[in-house]
């Protein structure tokens, strides 16, 4: 493995078509592989290679080397490096123990036989084709062809299923508190605006706003309004039940 | 040998109603003899055995008698296993949530639910439906057709509502 | 209402073989008692209709009689596939030898048998057990329930035992 091999990609991580994403790529060099650690990784789980002829220690360096060169936006594709070369390592581990002299697992009767050959098999594979013939002329109920019970029905089990839901919802944690990012508008900047749009003649909130506005326009037109009378820049008066405004005099 | 015989065995392993037509194709057989069949055999197994001949959905069908419905039900019955509380809770989440994730199930119920989640997988009743855009890429999970149909739901919509409060309005949810 | 018919009606609902056991316990019945009453029903079922009485993987199921495979073929036409001479080459290995890895089948058959053996994995007649214990940790093969049951046996020690020429010994072997 040659430190200078290892080219990363620092650009998006490439997602494959599963929405996995592929580890970065991480160049090995051994006497007996060379490629990208995916490939690598690829070969191993295939048995396509036998891990124990490949040094894993400068592969591991080279991992370090790219995190500390690659971008921080790159945590999928380092988490995905990391998953691959922790697989190399387990499987290495795992090769490099050594095999227990016995088979733990074994049947008393079939492994008395010996390695044989298929030619110890003659009597038994006509046995089967016989039971196998004798076996295809029976038929019988097809699976899950009994209709009058419906299989797994519960009765009113939805109702237990919403109380469920209902009752973890109490204990569930407050979802966390987002800011709405709207723009920001201070009654000031507001009261601004009122000003230059009154003039000395009375006129009524509609004809002053102007359209289109939202509720909150509306809103925000109208508490400016208020404060402008409190601090005396403004004056209202009652015409027929309507009250229209106007700026104070000088 | 007999024709009676003959449409037990065919009807015993067919998976649906079949009809007179169907029988007489399969069976080289007239309509008319094929009916006069099912009659001598309708006969034989009312007077004997546990097994009766319907007629359902424009075919014929052998059942079992009613007399031996509760002794079916108790032989069947050990597979409707009731979800317990906890897989329910699991399955309430998902349902009610859903695309959601495991790490999600989690936060919400307060407790690690990888248990529960797999075991509702295994069921049949959540299954994987994509992965969250999220570092990490967890799996998202959401209910199956099967779960509509263990829940006598038509659809998703069918679920009772959830007031604002996170109290289920049971009252408006109508079963079925 | 008498044993041996209720006991019809809970086969026929069963989807799969049902053991002695299972069946007392959801009729309330001794295992002895089901067994006689299992007797009764064998034997009317012998004497008439098309269904018949099997014992096979390890419990009773209800089955079509022999002679009525071509009409119920017929009705159900896509006909189960045979397995072939390599299959049941491999299949033959994986049954006397189980456990067994893949490179040992390979030995003996002095073949590649990798094709054959997913094929029979994929039939569901055989499936990994576990992993042995040598480098490399390969997969150990068993066969199945299915594998039984679609050999008709009741249990491995059914299989036709092979003698130490490697000849099996016929006359020890009693087909049900």
């Amino acid at each position: 493995m040659r430190n200078e091999l290892a080219k990363f990609s620092v650009s998006p991580p490439c997602v494959t078509a599963l929405g996995v994403v592929a580890p970065p790529p991480i160049q090995v060099e051994s006497d007996t592989f060379s490629g990208p650690l995916a490939l690598l990784f690829e070969f191993v789980r295939d048995r396509r290679v036998n891990l124990l002829d490949i040094p894993l220690a400068p592969v591991c360096e080279s991992y370090f080397l790219y995190l500390l060169s690659s971008d921080r936006s790159n945590l999928d594709e380092s988490a995905a490096a990391l998953v691959a070369l922790a697989y190399l390592i387990e499987r290495k581990a795992w090769a490099m123990l050594p095999a227990p002299e016995e088979e733990p697992i074994e049947v008393e009767e079939g492994a008395a036989l010996g390695e044989g050959c298929i030619g110890d098999y003659q009597f038994a594979i006509a046995a089967l084709t016989e039971f196998e013939a004798e076996r295809l002329k029976l038929f019988f109920r097809p699976e899950g062809a009994f209709p009058s019970i419906p299989p797994e029905i519960i009765n009113h089990e939805i109702d237990h299923l919403a109380a469920a839901f209902a009752a973890i919802l109490g204990r569930a944690e407050p979802s966390p508190f987002e800011t709405v990012h709207r723009a920001r508008r201070s009654l000031a900047s507001m009261m601004k605006s009122v000003l230059d749009a009154i003039s000395h003649e009375y006129r009524s909130l509609e004809q002053i706003i102007p359209a289109p506005f939202t509720r909150e326009d509306a809103v925000y037109w109208f508490l400016a309004i208020l404060e402008l009378i409190r601090l005396g820049s403004a004056r209202l008066r009652l015409d027929d039940g309507n009250v229209h405004f106007a700026r104070a005099a000088a | 040998m007999n024709l009676a015989d003959e449409l037990e065995a065919v009807l015993f392993a067919a998976d649906a109603p079949a009809s007179l037509e169907i029988l007489a194709a399969a069976l080289n057989y007239s309509e008319g003899q094929i009916a006069q069949g099912l009659e001598v055999l309708e006969a034989r197994l009312e007077a004997k055995g546990g097994l009766q001949l319907v007629q359902i959905g424009g075919g014929y069908q052998l059942s079992t008698k009613p007399e031996y419905a509760d002794s079916v039900a108790r032989f069947l019955k050990p597979r409707p296993q009731r979800l317990s509380r906890s897989q329910l809770e699991v399955l309430a989440i998902v349902a009610y949530k859903q695309p959601v994730t495991l790490a999600e199930v989690d936060t919400i119920r307060g407790v690690q639910s990888d248990y529960g989640l797999r075991l509702l997988v295994e069921r049949q009743l959540i299954e994987e439906v994509g992965r969250k855009m999220t570092p990490g890429r967890p799996l998202l999970y959401g209910t199956t057709d099967r779960f509509l149909h263990q829940f006598k739901l038509n659809s998703l919509e069918q679920l009772p509502p959830l007031t604002e409060d996170g109290k289920a309005d049971l009252g408006k949810f109508n079963v079925l």
